[in-house]
Parts: C-alpha cells; structure tokens; sequence
C-alpha cells in the first residue's frame, strides 16, 4: 500500500497547530523542503526541535511558526549567528528556550526510540545549564553509588527524516552521516519520510544492512528530490556553502530576511517551483561527483 | 596559535575536531608531524581525511574515505563517554582562570544581552577528553573574573568543587593557547601563563586579561611559524576561511 | 603499522588464565577458531561470556576452560542441549552460573560500551530471574516515580570478534546479523578482530558506513578464513546444520566428545589443519553462492 | 495446533517470531491470509522473507532480501521495548494458569533437576509484546500448578501481583493453543478453556493439566487443517524439521 503524498499533503494532514516537529539532519540531510512547506502552510505555535536549528529553523522563527525551540547549538555553522533567532531571543523574548547541549538533546531522542522514560549520562557536572533547564536531573547508580545526570524522554509528534532512498511504504535507507534520524523516526508518534530517489522494494531489500527507518513505523513518504538544498545529500549534491555564507547578511536585516520568504517561499508552489528559481546552472555546479563504492555479497 | 595548538597534538592521537581554529590545527598536524592522527567529528565521521577543508563539522568531504560514519549517538556514548577520546579542542566566548567556558550567553540567560549558539557537544567535550586544549584570543571581554554562564567546565566550579568532585571523568583543560600566550594549569586548576608570544610582555598580557596573571617561575617564548608552515596553512586554507 | 599476527598468537598474548573472554557473534561470525586455540593453549578459569554459549562454549566447558559462564540461552538452537555445560550445571556442579535475558545481558555490553556503570530497562517483572542473580537491581525513574530493572555495566578482559573483512590496522567492517559485536568490542578491554577476508585500508574507506569496529581499539587482528565453522559468515559460506544436528549425539556421550576434541582440536595444529581435515567437498557444498548488493555514492 | 496459531495473525500484523513451531506458523500465515506479515526476529532480521524454513532464528536465510538488518541493541530498545511489537509467541517446558512460562530450569535453580536453555528473549518478548501467543503441547508435566521458575512473566505472579502492578507494558497471553485445545485468559488472567479438538473431551484436558480447568460457556470446536493447508505446511517444511 503506498505512502506516497506530495509535501504539500504530507504537512498538511500530519502537521497541526501547536504540535512538536522535529526536523532532523545533522549538517547532512536536512529537509529545507518541509521547513518551506511548513511555513507556507502558516503553521503555527509549533515547539521545534533539533540538535542544531540552522537556516531552516531561522526562516520558521522568522515566518513565526514557532512558540517553543528545543535545541543544543543556534548558529550557522562556520559563519555566524541565526540573527531571526537572535532577535527572537535578545529583543522580542517571544521564543520559549528549552536548552541542551547535542549529548543531552541526543539522549532525549534515545530514551524516546527506546520506549525508557528517561535516560542516564555523565554529563553537566560544574556547567550552569541544570540551572536554566529543570529536566536536567540526576540518579544513583545502584551499582557505585555515583550521581548520573538524566534527561527525560522525548516524543515528538511528528518526524521528517530526509533519506537517499526510499520505497512507497518508508522503508527508508541512509548513508553519510546518520545524525540522529534512526532515534528520532522511533521517538515521534507520526513519521514524514523525505526521499530523493523513490526506488523499488527490491532495491531496499538487496542491501537490507543500510535500512534506518523501517516502512511500519512510516506514516506518510514524500518523493522530493534536492528537497535538502542549501544542507546537502551525499551522493546527491554538496552543501550549498555560499548560501550558508550569505544567510548572515539576509537574516541580520528583517526586512531584507521577510522579501526572502516572500520570494523563495511564498513566492514559489513548491519545491520543484524552487528549483526553478535556483536555476539549473546552480544545481549543476552543487551535483555531486561520482564516487561509488562496490558492493557486498549477502549470499548464503 | 594555531601553529602552537598543533604542536599539543601527537602522532597517533585521536582527536576529537572542532570547527573553525581546531580544525585548522587538526589538519595542520596531520600535514606534517602527525600523520596518523585519527580525526574524529562529533557528526559522525571516524578518521576523517578531508580533501578539502571543511566549513562546517558535518561538510560531506568528512565522509568520503573516512575510516568509519557512525551515529551521533555512537560518537558521544561509545567513543566520548567511553573515554576513548584523547584530545578535544574547545574555544569561547568567556573563559575564566580555572578554564571554565561560555560559549552559550552574554549577561542573563533568561533575558541575555548577546545570545551565542549554546553547547553543542563542548559541554560533553569539557566533560570526557583525556586533554582538553583551549584556544582564544585575548581580551577583557573574554578572559573574565566569572563566566556568564559555564557551558563546559574547567577544573573547579564556581563553589569551588574540583572535577573529581563534580563527577567528571575527562582531564579538564591542560593548555590555554592564545594569542598572546600560553597558560597551563597548576595542581589547583588555576591558570599560569608559561608561555610568551614574541614581543608580547607580561604586562601586555595582563592589561588584556580579567584575572591577576600568574607567571611561571621561567617563562619560554611561544614557538613561531616558520616560512615552510605558513605556506602549509595557506595550502590548508586557501580561501582564507580561518586565517 | 599492521597488528596481523597468526590466531596462536593472539591467543597466547592476550588471553590469560582467569580472564573474561567474550566470543561474540549471534548465530552469525562465532568464531570457532578462537575457541579451539583457547582449548588447545589450555586455558584455564576463564570466566566465559556469550548471550547464546553455543557448540564453542559446550566445547570450551567440555574442554575444562571455564570456570565461570555469564550467558542468556544455553541450548543447541533448533535442535535440542548442549549436554557438555549441562552435565557440568546437573551432574558436576562445575561451572558457575551468571543468568540473564538476552536483552539483559546485552544492556550490560550497552552499559560498558558507553562507559557507563549501569543500563536502565523495563524487564524482569514477575520473573524469577532477579532471585538467583543479585545483579539484576532496579533505579527510579526522575521524572515518572516508575521502578525500572538495571544491570551493571560489563568490560570483559578480552573480546573476540569475527567479520567479513578487516585492514591490518582492525578497521572491521560486517554485514548481515550484527549480534553485539560492536557493543562487545567496545565495551571490552582487549579486542581481536579475527576476518574472513584482510583488505587494505583503501576498501574500508570506499565504504565507510559499513565499519563496525574502528581500529584504535583494536589490539591484534587474525586472518582467518573459514574461522567460524561450524557457524557461518553471511557471503561467505553457510551454517553447517548437519554438523549441530550432528552435536546432539557427540556432546551426550562424555568418551565420544573427548574423541572428538581430540580429534579435531588437539589433532590439528591450527585452522588450516582444521578445514584440511573438513575436507574441500564439505567446503564446497557450504560456499555461499554469490547476491552482490550494488554499491551507493559517497560523492560530494 | 500451527494452524490455529497462524490464523491468530492478521495481514500486516508486526510478529517476533521464535523458533520451532511459531516459526512455522508465522510462514504458513505468510503463505496463505497475511502476506503482509512483518516477521521480526530477536537475531536482527526485520521484515524478513526467508527462502528456506530458517534451522535457527539467526538463519542466513533471514538476512537475504529482508527490508532491514539491525543490531541487536535496536531489536531489543526500539522494537521490542518501545511497544512496536504486536504479536509475539512463546512455548516452554511448564506454563501456569496465568501464563507464567518456564524455559529456564526444572527443579530447583541451584541444583537442578534438568537445566533448559533459559530466556533467551522470551523474558522481554512476555514484557513487551501487545499480543502473546503460548503454544505448547499438553501434559501433567508441563501443565502445572506453579512453575519450578518463572522465565517469562503471564497475568499474574506467584504473589499475586498483576502485569500493572508489575510494570508489564505489554498486553500478556492472549491464547494458549495446545495440541487438545485453546484457552483465553479472562479478566483476571486466569485461562479458560474455549476450544476442543476434534474428537477430545474436557475430560482428556483435565487429565493433561495440573489445575483444575475452567471451562468457558460455550465450547467451540478448534479448526481443522484442511489438506490443502496441510499440503502447505508440507511444503514449507520438506525436510520435517518441525512437522
């Protein structure tokens, strides 16, 4: 039974006012695509979640999605700062702040996949971030008797995992770097798989060891090819780095951060009418070159 | 600096790499007196080789002909908290004389003058690696009496509490590399400055710091570059990225 | 610099009498070689720690190596006892017994993988298990007040762990069932990477995603193919059933498997000898027959 | 007694299958009513189509054309413990009126009589799964009043406590599918006879059971194996492993 919407009815049915989303993708993998359509669909009060909130969730607090940021590091990385973030922060107050570093945050998505309500770590000793984020707490080893800090459990409502390939029931397969898409697919109640190559079972099946996201827990599978760009897809095209570089200029200027939206978001359907916009010689430039590696015998 | 951070590194270490100077450092060692550092990022990518060099921690040439891609949660539970890393490299905002950092907030937390990203993994970093190498530049704003706000603790807390006594396995920092100089930490994980930059006098180096300086018995002058390793970081560097 | 040093060796060096020796692999990649050289180097107390003991501990119990067994299923799957270690349990009372789950004892590689002293689960409740292992202990949840089972973190002195290919470094790469594999090897102390094929380090690079076992902590890699017969490696060749149906009949009568040790174990010097004796015609029907996988794209 | 439990399943059911008969069982319902069945197996075989009835739960034949293949650590965390199972089946050596399953140890643990295998996964396997599944052949021996030790927790345990008050997340036994009939657990988790095999009394089940059968209202006939079934069952298991 197919799963396969466009990213327009994935948002829209799985996607509710007030809900907790979390958008995946550490550096790699992450779905600009949803962010957009999340924006266009003038989601609202939304707790965002992500190790790393990145351009995308600067364009959502900009659009004014989100009420609540559950993070561990707000910059652009190797550039600067998220200045929507920013000026949410510094000078509106109006974005709820639950804070973590990347350990603790991770831990929450491992408790979530992991059916524990919550999970143990050695980490916070001497910091001030228990001061400033009641859910970091601790236990006693019933073993050495040493105090362990703990984070609670996290279940997101709804995941968007972007992934190199997929089949029409999510079995989904990733490879580069995982960040946390296994742990937060198992963490939420509602799971968005993000594909750039809808390929047959057949494909999953014959490497079956590079399968992350098994189809059962899949609600909904959206067939988006460059749905990452500017982030980037290994094998697929490279990290748009320039755009990452000029993002400090657009988002120090709230103006000049609202015309964006207005022409790379709502000015444009889709994906596909971004990609249009990005032009053909941009993609070309980003597209990756070949390096495939050989495969495995699974024979018996 | 980075040329003196390099130097901390050794052969066959296993670093754990930080974006911006680390990187640089990192990448730098491995060039030349280190060949068989094992590169690690907290994205994921073990013995990472990079072909070019990387803006970002998650840049794909991490990835390609690394040794190993592993999960985040890999990374921090069976390679960091497993305390296998040996060397982390960590930078800030604020750092204070017992090597405390913040790299999350200027003024209040709930209502912050300037908001900086926050952790990242520099908390778990401070936490785990066997040696820790700081490096900054410095300045009043940043070499400070008291933190802000502590995101990676150094050898003793505000309350006084060593590392021991907070729980935490790594070794805390064992070089402040700067600018101007460089500092190690005594048995009480205060800061004593050991090195000099050359031309730069212990006067320059406290009129730019917020603590009273401590000076060794003997200070040494902080190793210069030489004409074959600037060429190598402009090699390393050519779109001048960090330099 | 290469650590490929023949099985005697790796054996000799690492393994002492008393130690903890865990030879992983979950029907998959158990190393029977590492387990013969035990028995023929005579080994003696040695704790012996598997989640499944399987034919090679009832030969190593048989053998009079272990003193100890820490393990969660103790049979000849699909076919019936391992009547080495029950003769020893009912009748000689010579081995101590050290019970878990699977999924307990596998939290306790979890735990020591992570460097932490316990792991949280929701497990053991209305069972007996707690009542004959004081290991199994129990924390409170922060958050909920529930009352959830731990175990204590495990570092064995030695681990053994079988893969597909290796470099001389013990860069390990495996596909298939993983078993614990990774969980034991970093939880343990000293690590033998024993490989069916050894590849150079450039074939590990092409496909870095497949690497289950980073080099750097890796004491002595063993070249060793075939090393798993009786058990299998997926491409390679295939579980030799007939041989474990076989085992019911030997390890039942004590004089047949001593015959059989003798023969064997003893009787042979070292693998090659082992697999001369097995004969080609046997290793031919066993040969996998080949399903490649097609390889993915790590360009940028 | 396999067909009875194969029509226990339901097309896109997510089942864990165990070796021996549920094995079967789980490929005979593929086979024939459920082809959507999702068989997930403790080795790591997830959506798993074996070509060959797998010798072992750890059958190469799992591996080969499966949807995924994952660590053990995965099965046990994020399928099993985080409530994805559906369907899970167990037998043992002795089961008690509540469902309680022995596969560790006849006779006392410390000394025992017959030392059986232990859990392996079926401790977590009667935690976790929604729906349990107990097949198990009758006889006064493996029919008891209380089991010599409790491998795998039912509805109730030895003191009275139920899944709730034990912290059981999973849903318990469902059905107990004997060779001479089916019982249900009712409220209190107690079983209750509601199937008789063709041409078996309540009688002949009292006399294979070590309690006092309860018996439902109404006594349905347990369903047969037609010979297109059974040629089925056949097929699937050549070479008599099971049959």
């Amino acid at each position: 039974m197919s799963k396969v919407v466009s990213m327009r009815e994935a948002i829209a049915e799985l996607v509710h006012d007030g809900d907790s989303v979390c958008l995946d993708g550490f550096t790699h993998l992450i779905c600009f695509a949803a962010g957009h359509e999340l924006i266009r669909q003038k989601k609202r009060r939304l707790t965002a979640i992500r190790l790393t909130p990145d351009l995308v969730f600067d364009q959502l607090i900009a659009a004014g999605c989100v009420e609540r940021l559950v993070f561990s590091w707000g910059g652009n990385p190797g550039v600067g700062s998220l200045h929507a973030f920013r000026r949410a922060v510094e000078r509106d107050r109006s974005l709820t702040l639950e804070e973590y570093s990347h350990f603790g945050l991770l831990a929450r998505f491992l408790a979530g996949s992991s059916g524990l309500p919550f999970w143990p770590l050695k980490n916070f000793g001497g910091t001030s971030l228990p001061e400033v984020n009641p859910a970091l707490r601790s236990v006693v080893c019933p073993y050495t008797g040493e105090a362990l800090a703990t984070v609670p459990a996290i279940n997101p409502d709804v995941a968007i995992v972007h992934c190199q390939r997929a089949d029409e029931e999510g079995n989904a397969q990733a490879w580069g770097l995982y960040g946390a898409q296994k742990e937060v697919a198992f963490a939420s109640k509602r799971v968005v798989v993000v594909t750039e190559e809808l390929v047959s079972t057949d494909v999953i099946r014959a490497d079956p060891n590079r399968t992350l996201v098994p189809g059962f827990i899949v609600s909904r599978v959206v067939h988006e090819p460059w749905g990452c760009h500017p982030s980037y897809v290994q094998g697929h095209y490279d990290r748009d780095n320039d755009f990452y570089v000029a993002w400090e200029d657009v988002s120090r200027d709230e103006a000049r951060l609202a015309r964006w939206l207005d022409e790379w978001v709502y000015g444009v359907p889709d994906r596909a009418g971004y990609l249009q916009k990005l032009g053909a010689a941009r993609q070309a430039q980003l597209t990756a070159k070949p390096r495939r590696s050989a495969g495995v015998d699974y024979g018996f | 600096m980075v040329y003196r951070a390099a130097r901390e590194l050794r052969d066959g270490d296993v670093v754990f790499v930080g974006i911006g100077l680390p990187n640089l450092a990192c990448n730098l060692a491995r060039a030349t007196h280190a060949p068989s550092l094992c590169l690690i990022y907290e994205s994921g990518a073990v013995g990472a080789v990079p072909q070019r060099l990387p803006v970002s921690i998650g840049d794909p040439a991490l990835v390609t002909d690394s040794l190993a891609v592993v999960s985040q949660a890999d990374i921090f539970q069976c390679y960091l908290q497993r305390g296998l890393i040996g060397v982390g490299f960590l930078g800030g905002a604020q750092v204070d004389r017992f090597g405390n950092l913040n790299t999350t907030v200027v003024g209040d937390w709930a209502a912050p003058k300037i908001r900086l990203p926050g952790s990242g993994g520099a908390c778990e970093i401070a936490v785990h690696a066997q040696r820790l190498l700081l490096i900054m530049r410095m300045s009043k704003r940043a070499f400070v009496e008291t933190c802000d706000f502590v995101t990676s603790p150094g050898h003793r807390a505000a309350n006084g509490k060593t590392r021991r006594e907070l729980g935490l396995p790594g070794g805390g920092p064992t070089r402040l590399i700067t600018d101007l100089g460089v500092f190690d930490f005594d048995a009480t994980g205060e800061a004593v400055l050991t090195e000099l930059a050359q031309g730069v006098t212990v006067e320059q180096v406290q009129a730019a710091c917020g603590w009273t300086v401590r000076c060794a018995a003997q200070l040494e002058p902080m190793p210069t570059v030489d004409e074959a390793v600037a060429a190598r970081l402009r090699a390393l560097d050519p779109q001048r990225l960090y330099l």
